[in-house]
This record gives structure tokens, C-alpha cells and sequence, in this order.
């Protein structure tokens, strides 16, 4: 026990595997939100040890001993007032310009979505499944009663639309630098759709669908995440997130299109 | 006055189920609150220890004890969520509000106002009382088939709507529990504004009276719509009706045979609008007893008494506007977010205020580095680390990569285990003394601070680093994330910390236990030379508490400005 | 109300009151519900509606329940407690309905 | 007992309430939160579905109106049932008590008539979120009825006694649960047009 203790000291100083802070960044609206939780860091520990020194030095300067009183006047200290006007006028402006330009522009500034690649993902307990549109940008007809264990978003491949639809299963394939818009839903209870690296958050909630959009300017292997409890099989609900090339995306895209044919 | 004889033999005529089992006496229901609540939270804690274990060591057998939890000795998936939900709950819910308001609140506040009792004292014992059920509910639902409830303290549905049987059980003691919380609430206040001693204007009341207050308003008025909400989910389960479950739902491999039309984001909020002024729940009164050993042992007034009463005040109140800052990730538009965005910013404002104001009692103070004021300086810089961690995951764009990640659970942790949890235990060895007319022992009160001290920062700091990470929370196992794996060593350092921090209490616990016999008796009923009212009852206070009414010439917190001497409240000297 | 001191004729005053408020709510009931035989457009029923039942709820809180002259320690707890009401009661404006699928 | 508390019969000086009755406030308040959760549940279903059927279809309204009625009249007999205190009449007191229980039991009668025929139609919480929202609510208002005649009850019966030995602390009693029950009867008028006539 004692050794597996160590080790885990050693790791964690010896930074072994990450970095202290946030994850890298895929996303072209991830800046934003890397640098308004910088800033606001920086801010916490900026108060924090302002607040630390003050106290320190107030344990060791006015400690009770002998010959020492307290002053009970009744005093009144300008710079409280002060410094707590300037958090006020900071926290303003972190929430004007930092924190509601990012939220405005996930919540209303979509991309076109004829130049986006649009999927559907649907969480269930405990997968998440990746409904693609196809060739035609078109999704196929779902249907509840269809949804079987081969048919995990119940499309309906009698549907004109549905024929090149592709579903995947815990993979989202998406190219670099396209923008992509998610339809996010799902069939049971409420998942967190999390993209950690691409700085993607939501919730899945049954009876609503939430569309989102992110755009990724890296490629790699990364992970889809729940955040939100769903049940037992919560901590394994895990996807792929591939970030490919263009024309490795459009490789497998035909790939997946013979899969179909066959 | 014949007052004190009479009580004295009264006294000696109830049998022991009256005085001590269903007693009226507000202090012995103190008591049984501060007993019950300190076997849930050790219960809660014992809980959480067991779940370390899993996190830092997945799937490997629990040493002594695993066999007897499950076949394989490791606990399951299903188990750990059981143990997270029942954490959750039983640390909020049975643990530290009934010892914040049913403990401290009902001890103090009758002794504070100076008055005799409760405004009804069988109210009061019938809050106990249906806590107590409540409890003892709640722990029934271990014994259901397929474990405790296990769809976390917040209980989302469809989650919880769909789950086994336990989770009505959770539900019915939710039921009881809210209901004692109102009735104690409705008892605080009354108490307070109504069996004021003569004297006691509003503005003379201690800041402890005035957090109690501001705290039983809340439980009073946010409590009842998570009661209407348990009805409804209740009934969801029970009858099959569909408030929380939409339509077009397919759990289990079938399609749901529910009507439907209902929606999971209506739980959501009403769980909210209890849930968020319930965190202020946890830490008004945890403020209330800060500033009474702050200012005992500073030997100064609090600075700015009214600015910190009226910071308590509007906390309280802003707390009821700002519940949907939990639900960003839930669809919200601009126009709400923002909304609840600037609520979340401007809340920030008074618990700054406090803080600050605290802070500034320290200047020119004579600071006492007895057991008691160790906790409320430890209180200072934890709640401070608490309350800054919640800027990040009040403002939507950085909520989106730290909500529901470990960061969240370092931040309401260091509220409510450095924070709140710590100023209790200072309040313990502060009052400690005037329950039992004996000091607890101070070099035990001292391994206990610095050990704790010590533990809980190895278990909470790391929980920022690997929420940054985006580690999300309540997995059963991290290990299958890439950022999950990278960050598992910190598992290992925080387990072992929360361990210790478990090992840290016992001192605590035997010091409580035997200083009750052994320990030094007081000389005077006012040992650390306080200035509040229930310093001028005997110690312990008789059944009425003052066998001869007191009366209140001054402000709290009033010192002499050149002896060292204190002017009490009740003391008409000028001293 | 004045509570505790009352002459017999303050009292005697107040209960022709009550009769008097009694009539109203009988007849406000027959306009509410004879409204509701009309079905007029959702909107101005709902609208209607809630005129009437807040001017009856008002009768019997007002007279009653003696609310129009009562101490201000209990007024300072119905307006907070009526300010959150209102909080709670637009909730259902708060889901984003437009993403809900019927 | 030794112990006094004060302000049980006579108001506070400074508030000008006694404890009682600012206990009943407080208490209502929180009533007025717990109703409100539900009316808010309410709302919400209601908006989430576009075929929520109209109360006056699938109710009994003449059956509510009768209701409604019952329980107003109710309202004015327990007020004049204090206003007798205060006029010294316990024997007229009595009378009005009576026929407030009585009100209340011919109300819970309806109710169990409406539930009755809703139940033998196979009708339950699970058949659609309008009979769910409609049972929860009635339900619980039912029980605020039946906690109302057990109070009232007592307040009759054996309660009475204290006439004797505190008239003023009984008195106040009587208006404590008066309020109680002009509440639930509020209550019952938001409900009465929600759930029936829209």
C-alpha cells in the first residue's frame, strides 16, 4: 500500500502522462473559453494570497499575549469597499465580455448547415449512437417501433432519405476544420454529451433534442465522455471521437457506404 | 423567585423516556439532533470511504470487509452509485443541516434570545422525532432488494423514475425530512422574533441568531416545492403516471408503457429551487457560529455588525434567484442564462462581504489560539477557496468544460467539509463548555485541527486538477478515459488522505465522549469570556434555562477598549 | 385585525362583513363558472379566470383572514414569500420548449 | 411545569402577534410554496403537450360548483365561530364548528362520489398527465381537509375545556385554525377554475 502511494506521489510530480490544467484544445471556439477560465484563475489565486498574506500577518501581529490589548475602536477601513467595488466591476465584465459572447455565439451563431457536416447523436444507456445523414444531407425517417438491436435509432431503410444513412455505434468520425452541427437527443434517461477536447458540453435529455455546434482544427484520437449519471454502466458509456483529414474522413465515409451496399 | 427550586425538584420527577428520549426540553433535543446528525455524518463519511477505495484502487477487494458487501469483495458498479447517492443524501439531508440548524440552531437560539424554551416545545420534539423516522427510512432502503437509491442525491428522472424500489423509499424519507426541516423552521424563527429577552432589539441580536433565522426562511419557503416535487415523482413511481417521463421513451430494450407528455427539466427545477438555497442552507449558520468564536476569541467586535447582517439577509434572498446556474448544460438560451449568470455574480458579492468582514475582525484584534479558533481561522481560507471555485461554474462559457466534472465536487466540498463542517466542530469545542460545564481536552482538539487540516486539503485540492482535466464525476471507474487513466495517481494521494482525515476523527470523538466525565471543569459559567446571553446561563443550563429572567443592556461583541475585560450583553456594568 | 381587544359591537360589525363577503364569493362563483360555458378563446378564459379567482382569493385573505389589517411581521413574510411564489410559478417558462419534441 | 413561554395569549408588544399565529403564517407560507410547486408542475405539462383537454369536458363541474360552495360557506361559519368567542357565546361557537365539520365531511362526500365514477371508468394517474396533475392536487387537498376537520374536531370536543381555564389562548386557537381553513379554501378557489373550467 505505502508503495502504490509513492508511486502515485511520483506520478503526480513527476507529471507523468499530463500536464496540470486543461486538456489541449481542438476546437476553434475553445480559446475562448480556455482563456476566460485562465483569467478567472489567475483572479482566484490573485485574491486568494492577498487574502493569505493579510491573515498570516494578522495571526502573528495581533496574537494574544502579555501586554497586549485590542484595539476595540470602532474602526473603518476605506480599502475593503474598495477592493470589493473591484471584483464587482471585474466579475461584470468577465460575465459581459468574456463568458456571453462565447455562449451567444454556440446558442445563435450556427454555421450553415450546408457547408457542416450534421449528425445526429442518439445516448442510450449505455452507447452513444452516431446517425449520419449521408450523400444526400438528408436523414432517413426514425421510428420508435423500429429501434431493435441491429437498428439502434430505429431508421426506417424503406425510407428513400434512409439509404445512404449511416449509423455508427460509440464512434464520431468528423473531418478537421468543418464545422459540425450535433442534433443531440436520447432514447432514455439523461446523458451528458462531453467532448472534453473540443470544449462540447450538453445534456441529453429524453423528449428534447439540442442542437450544438464546434468546429476542430487538429486531428486525432480523442473520447466522447458522460457527464451526467445514467446508471450502472455510466463510467464505461465512453465513444470514440476521430478527428480525421479531409480525405480520410472521405475514405472512411466510402467505406462505410460499402458496408451498407453489402 | 422560587422559580429554581421548583425546577430543580421538577427535574428529579420525570422519568428518564421524558427527559431524555421524548424530551420537550429544546437543549436535550440540541443534543439528540447533534447525536443522531453525528452518526449519520461519520455513516456518510464511512460511505465515502469505501468508495475511495474503489477509485483508487478499481475493482481490487476491500480489505476486512469486502466479502461481506459483495461476492467478488469489490464493489459493483450498482453498489457504488448506491453508496454516491446515499453519501450525498445522508451528508446534506440527516448529517450536517440537522447539526447545523437542529443541533445548533435549537441548542442556541432559545440560550441566545434568552429565552426559556422553544416557542413550541412540542413542535420541536415531533421535528426530532420525524427526522429521526426520516432516518431510519432512509437506511431501510439499504436493505431493499438491489440496494439503496442509486440515482445520486439530485435524483434525475427518468433515471430515478425508472429505478428499483429503493429509490420510493428514498423518496418517502425525503417526504419525512422535509417535513421536519418546516417544522423547526417555523420553531427558529418564532423563537427568535417572539421570546426575546428584554432589551433584545433585532439590531442587539448575535450574528449566530441572525444566520438562523435568515437560514430557517429559507428551509421554510424552498423546502416545500422539492416536497411537491418527491409527491410527484412518488406518484410517478407508484401509480405510473408520467410528470418527469416525455413521451416516445425506449428503456430496457422496450418502448416505456407510460402515457407520457411529461418533462425531466421540471424536476430539475423545483429540485433547484430547494437545492440551491439549501447550499446556503449548510453555510449561514456555519457563518453564524464563525463570527461568535471569531469575535470571542479576536476579543474584539465583529467589524461592520450591520453590513454583516445585512449580507446574511440578501444571500438568503438572492439564493432563492439564482437555482439555474446548475442547469446550463440543459438548453438554456441567452437571455436566461444571462439572467441567472448576473444573479450567480452578485450572490458572490455578500459572501465576499462576509469574508472580508470576518477578515477585518482579525485587525487590531488579540487573537486566542484556542481549539475553537483554530477551526474558524481554518474556516477563512477554505470557504474563501469554496466560494472562489464556484465563479468558473457560475459563468456559462467556462461551466461548459467544468460542469459535472470532478471541479464541481471540489468546489461545494470545500463549501461544505473545510467550511461548514469545520466551523461545527469549532462550534463543539465552543459550546462544549456551557452543555457540559467541562473544557474538552485541548492538546486532543489540536491533533484533531491539524490532522484534518492537513487531510482534507489532499482530498479536495486534487479534485481541481483532475476536474480541469475533464474527468467527469460519479464514475465508478476513471481508468477507461485516456484523461481518466493520466490523472488516477491522484486517486491513490486523495484516498489516503480521506483516510487519515477518518483516522483524525477519533481523537475528536473520544475527546467529545470522555471530557463529558473527565474533563476540566469550568470555573465560571463564561470561561472563554463571551459576551452572548447563553454565557449568562449556568453550565449546563437548568430545564428553563434563566431561573431568573435576564434582560440585555448592549450590542453583542462589546470589550472593554482598556482592561481586558468583556461586557456581556446581559452585564448592566460598564466594565 | 386587532386581536385581543374587541368590543362586542366591532365584533358584531365584522360578522355582518363576513355575510356580505359570503354573497360575493357565491356570486363570483356563478360568474366563473357560467364564463366558463361561454368557451371563449383560451386566452381571455384564462385570463378571466384568474381575475375572478384572485378578487375571491383576495375577499377571503383580506376578510377572512383578517390580512387587511394585520401586523407588519406577518405582511414581511407573505410579500417575500410572494415574491418567490412568483418564481416559482414562471418555472415553466424557464424549459426551452422550443427544442422539445412532441 | 416551570418552564414559561410567553406570548401565547396575549400579543408580543413589539410584533403585536402572539406565537401561534405567527407559527399558522409561517406555516402557510410554506403551504403557499408547496401548492405553488404543483400549480407550476401544472403549467409546465400543460404547455409540454399540444391536446390537454379542458377541464369542463371530462369533470363533473356542477358537482365542483357544489363544492365550491360548500366549502365558502364553510369559510364564513368557522370565521363566525370565532366572531361568537369573541362575543362570549361558546354555545353559539359550538354550532358553527359543527357546521363546519359538516361542511367539510359533505365536501370530502362529493369528492369521493367524483373519484368513485372516475375510478369505475378504470380512470387513474397513469391514464394521462391531466387525471395525474388532477388526482395529486385534489389528493392533497383532500388530506389538507381531512388535517382541517381532525383540528377542528378537537377544537370542539375535547379541546373546548380550555374555554374555561384560557379563554383568550382558546380563542386565539380558534382563529389559528381558521386560517388554516380559509386557506385550504383558498386553495380550492385557484383550483376550482384551473383544473374544471379551462
Amino acid at each position: 500500500m505505502m508503495e502504490q502511494l509513492s508511486n502515485a506521489w511520483k506520478n503526480v510530480l513527476d507529471r507523468k502522462g499530463f500536464d496540470y490544467g486543461l486538456p489541449i484544445d481542438i476546437s476553434t471556439h475553445g480559446a475562448a473559453i480556455d482563456r476566460l477560465i485562465t483569467t478567472l484563475h489567475y483572479f482566484m489565486a490573485l485574491l486568494f494570497i492577498g487574502w493569505g498574506i493579510y491573515l498570516v500577518y494578522c495571526l502573528v501581529r495581533f496574537r494574544d499575549r502579555e501586554g497586549h490589548q485590542a484595539d476595540v475602536s470602532e474602526k473603518h477601513f476605506g480599502v475593503p469597499k474598495y477592493l470589493e467595488m473591484g471584483i464587482v466591476i471585474f466579475e461584470a465584465c468577465l460575465l459581459v465580455f468574456f463568458s456571453y459572447p462565447v455562449w451567444a455565439k454556440l446558442k445563435t451563431d450556427f454555421p450553415d448547415r450546408a457547408n457542416s457536416l450534421v449528425v445526429r447523436v442518439v445516448a442510450e444507456q449505455f452507447a452513444w449512437n452516431i446517425h449520419y445523414p449521408g450523400r444526400d444531407g438528408k436523414f432517413g425517417k426514425t421510428s420508435i417501433d423500429l429501434i431493435d438491436g441491429t437498428n439502434p435509432v430505429g431508421l426506417d431503410r424503406e425510407d428513400a432519405d434512409a439509404k445512404d444513412d449511416i449509423v455508427t455505434i460509440n464512434q464520431l468520425v468528423v473531418p478537421v476544420g468543418k464545422p459540425v452541427i450535433v442534433e443531440l437527443s436520447a432514447k432514455d434517461v439523461i446523458h451528458g454529451f462531453f467532448l472534453p477536447v473540443a470544449r462540447v458540453k450538453h445534456d441529453a435529455i429524453p423528449g428534447m433534442t439540442f442542437p450544438l455546434w464546434f468546429e476542430t482544427k487538429e486531428v486525432g484520437e480523442f473520447q466522447i465522455a458522460c457527464a451526467q449519471l445514467c446508471g450502472v454502466g455510466h463510467y464505461k458509456m465512453m465513444g470514440q471521437f476521430l478527428v480525421k483529414t479531409p480525405e480520410d474522413f472521405e475514405q472512411w465515409h466510402l467505406d462505410e457506404e460499402k458496408a451498407l451496399t453489402e | 423567585m422560587t422559580h429554581a427550586e421548583h425546577t430543580h425538584s421538577g427535574h428529579h420527577e420525570m422519568p428518564f423516556w421524558r427527559k431524555y428520549i421524548f424530551s420537550i426540553d429544546h437543549k436535550v433535543i440540541g443534543l439528540q439532533y447533534g447525536i443522531t446528525a453525528t452518526f449519520f455524518l461519520l455513516f456518510g463519511f464511512f460511505l465515502m470511504i469505501l468508495m475511495r477505495w474503489q477509485l483508487a484502487y478499481p475493482g481490487v477487494e476491500i480489505p476486512f470487509i469486502g466479502k461481506a458487501l459483495t461476492e467478488t469483495g469489490a464493489l459493483t458498479p450498482d453498489l457504488y452509485n448506491a453508496l454516491g447517492a446515499m453519501h450525498g443524501t445522508i451528508m446534506i439531508f440527516l448529517g450536517v443541516v440537522p447539526m447545523a440548524v437542529g443541533a445548533f440552531g435549537n441548542y442556541l437560539v432559545p440560550l441566545q434570545v434568552g429565552a426559556q424554551d422553544m416557542a413550541f416545545p412540542k413542535l420541536n420534539m415531533m421535528s426530532y422525532w420525524v427526522y429521526f423516522v426520516g432516518g431510519v427510512v432512509m437506511m431501510s432502503s439499504f436493505l431493499m432488494p438491489g440496494g439503496a437509491a442509486a440515482s445520486g442525491w439530485t435524483s434525475y428522472p427518468p433515471l430515478s423514475v425508472t429505478a428499483n424500489n429503493a429509490q420510493t423509499v428514498w423518496l418517502l424519507a425525503m417526504v419525512f425530512l422535509i417535513t421536519s426541516s418546516l417544522l423547526g423552521s417555523i420553531n427558529t424563527i418564532v423563537t427568535a422574533v417572539q421570546l426575546r429577552a428584554k432589551g433584545l432589539s433585532f439590531m442587539r441580536w448575535p450574528v449566530h441568531v441572525w444566520a438562523q433565522v435568515a437560514t430557517a426562511f429559507l428551509l421554510l419557503l424552498a423546502f416545500p416545492p422539492l416536497e411537491g416535487a418527491a409527491v410527484l415523482q412518488l406518484v410517478d413511481r407508484v401509480f405510473g403516471s408520467s410528470f418527469f417521463l416525455p413521451s416516445g421513451l425506449y428503456i430496457d430494450g422496450a418502448k416505456a408503457s407510460v402515457a407520457g407528455g411529461g418533462n425531466p427539466l421540471l424536476w430539475q427545477h423545483l429540485f433547484w429551487f430547494l437545492a440551491h438555497p439549501e447550499v446556503y442552507v449548510l453555510i449561514l449558520p456555519a457563518v453564524g457560529v464563525i463570527s461568535e468564536i471569531i469575535s470571542t476569541n479576536s476579543r474584539k467586535p465583529i467589524y461592520g455588525y450591520k453590513t454583516m447582517v445585512y449580507s446574511i439577509l440578501f444571500l438568503g434572498f438572492m439564493s432563492f434567484v439564482v437555482w439555474a446556474h446548475h442547469m446550463f448544460m440543459t438548453g438554456m438560451g441567452v437571455t436566461l442564462s444571462s439572467f441567472f449568470q448576473a444573479t450567480t455574480m452578485i450572490i458572490s458579492i455578500p459572501s465576499v462581504i462576509i469574508l472580508t468582514t470576518l477578515l477585518l475582525t482579525l485587525w487590531g484584534a488579540s487573537i486566542r489560539f484556542t481549539v475553537p479558533m483554530l477551526f474558524a481561522l481554518a474556516f477563512l481560507p477554505m470557504f474563501a477557496i469554496g466560494g472562489l471555485t464556484g465563479l468558473p461554474l457560475g459563468l456559462t462559457a467556462s461551466d461548459i468544460h467544468l460542469h459535472d466534472t470532478y471541479y464541481v465536487i471540489g468546489h461545494f466540498h470545500y463549501v461544505v467539509a473545510p467550511g461548514t463542517l469545520f466551523a461545527l466542530m469549532g462550534g463543539v469545542y465552543f459550546w462544549y463548555p456551557k452543555i457540559t460545564g467541562r473544557q474538552m481536552n485541548q492538546f486532543l482538539g489540536k491533533l484533531h485541527f491539524w490532522l484534518s487540516f492537513v487531510a482534507i486539503n489532499f482530498v479536495f485540492m486534487p479534485m481541481f486538477l483532475m476536474g480541469s482535466k475533464g474527468v467527469s464525476r460519479r464514475l465508478y471507474d476513471q481508468t477507461g478515459y485516456s484523461h481518466g487513466a493520466a490523472t488516477q495517481s491522484w486517486n491513490v494521494i486523495m484516498s489516503t488522505a480521506a483516510f487519515v482525515l477518518l483516522l483524525a476523527q477519533i481523537p475528536f470523538l473520544y475527546n467529545m465522549f470522555t471530557s463529558w466525565k473527565w474533563g476540566k471543569k469550568v470555573e465560571n459559567d463564561n470561561p472563554w469570556e463571551a459576551t452572548t446571553l447563553e454565557w449568562a446561563a449556568s453550565s449546563p443550563p437548568p430545564h428553563e434555562n434563566f431561573p431568573t429572567p435576564v434582560e440585555v443592556y448592549r450590542e453583542p461583541y462589546s470589550y472593554s477598549p482598556t482592561s481586558r475585560k468583556v461586557r456581556p450583553q446581559f452585564s448592566q456594568q460598564e466594565a | 385585525m386587532a386581536s385581543g381587544h374587541m368590543s362586542v359591537e366591532e365584533v358584531k360589525k365584522h360578522t355582518r362583513i363576513y355575510w356580505v363577503i359570503f354573497s360575493s364569493l357565491l356570486l363570483l362563483t356563478g360568474v366563473t363558472v357560467g364564463i366558463s360555458y361561454i368557451h371563449l378563446p383560451f386566452t381571455y378564459a384564462v385570463i378571466l379566470a384568474l381575475v375572478v379567482a384572485s378578487t375571491k382569493a383576495s375577499l377571503v385573505a383580506l376578510y377572512f383572514m383578517h390580512l387587511i389589517s394585520e401586523k407588519a411581521v406577518i405582511y414581511f413574510t407573505l410579500a417575500l414569500t410572494a415574491f418567490f411564489f412568483v418564481f416559482l410559478i414562471i418555472i415553466p417558462w424557464f424549459i426551452p420548449w422550443d427544442f422539445a419534441t412532441h | 411545569m416551570s418552564v414559561q413561554i410567553p406570548y401565547i395569549d396575549e400579543p408580543h408588544p413589539v410584533t403585536g402577534v402572539t406565537n401561534a399565529k405567527l407559527g399558522v403564517w409561517l406555516f402557510l407560507a410554506s403551504e403557499v410554496m408547496l401548492f405553488g410547486a404543483l400549480f407550476s408542475a401544472l403549467i409546465t405539462l400543460r404547455l409540454g403537450v399540444n391536446d390537454w383537454p379542458h377541464g369542463y369536458d371530462i369533470l363533473n363541474v356542477p358537482l365542483a360548483t357544489l363544492n365550491t360552495v360548500v366549502l365558502i360557506f364553510s369559510s364564513v361559519t368557522v370565521v363566525m365561530a370565532w366572531a361568537s368567542l369573541k362575543m362570549q357565546n361558546l354555545s353559539r361557537f359550538r354550532t358553527y364548528m359543527v357546521l363546519t365539520i359538516l361542511c367539510s365531511f359533505i365536501f370530502l362526500a362529493v369528492k369521493a362520489v367524483e373519484y368513485g365514477h372516475k375510478f369505475e371508468h378504470g380512470i387513474s394517474p397513469a391514464t394521462s398527465n391531466f387525471y395525474a396533475i388532477y388526482f395529486v392536487i385534489t389528493g392533497l387537498h383532500g388530506l389538507h381537509i381531512i388535517g382541517g376537520i381532525i383540528v377542528n374536531a378537537y377544537l370542539l370536543g375535547p379541546g373546548s375545556r380550555m374555554w374555561k381555564t384560557q379563554p383568550e389562548r382558546f380563542t386565539g386557537r380558534i382563529e389559528c385554525a381558521g386560517l388554516y381553513w380559509h386557506f385550504v379554501d383558498l386553495v380550492w378557489i385557484f383550483l376550482f377554475p384551473i383544473l374544471y373550467l379551462l
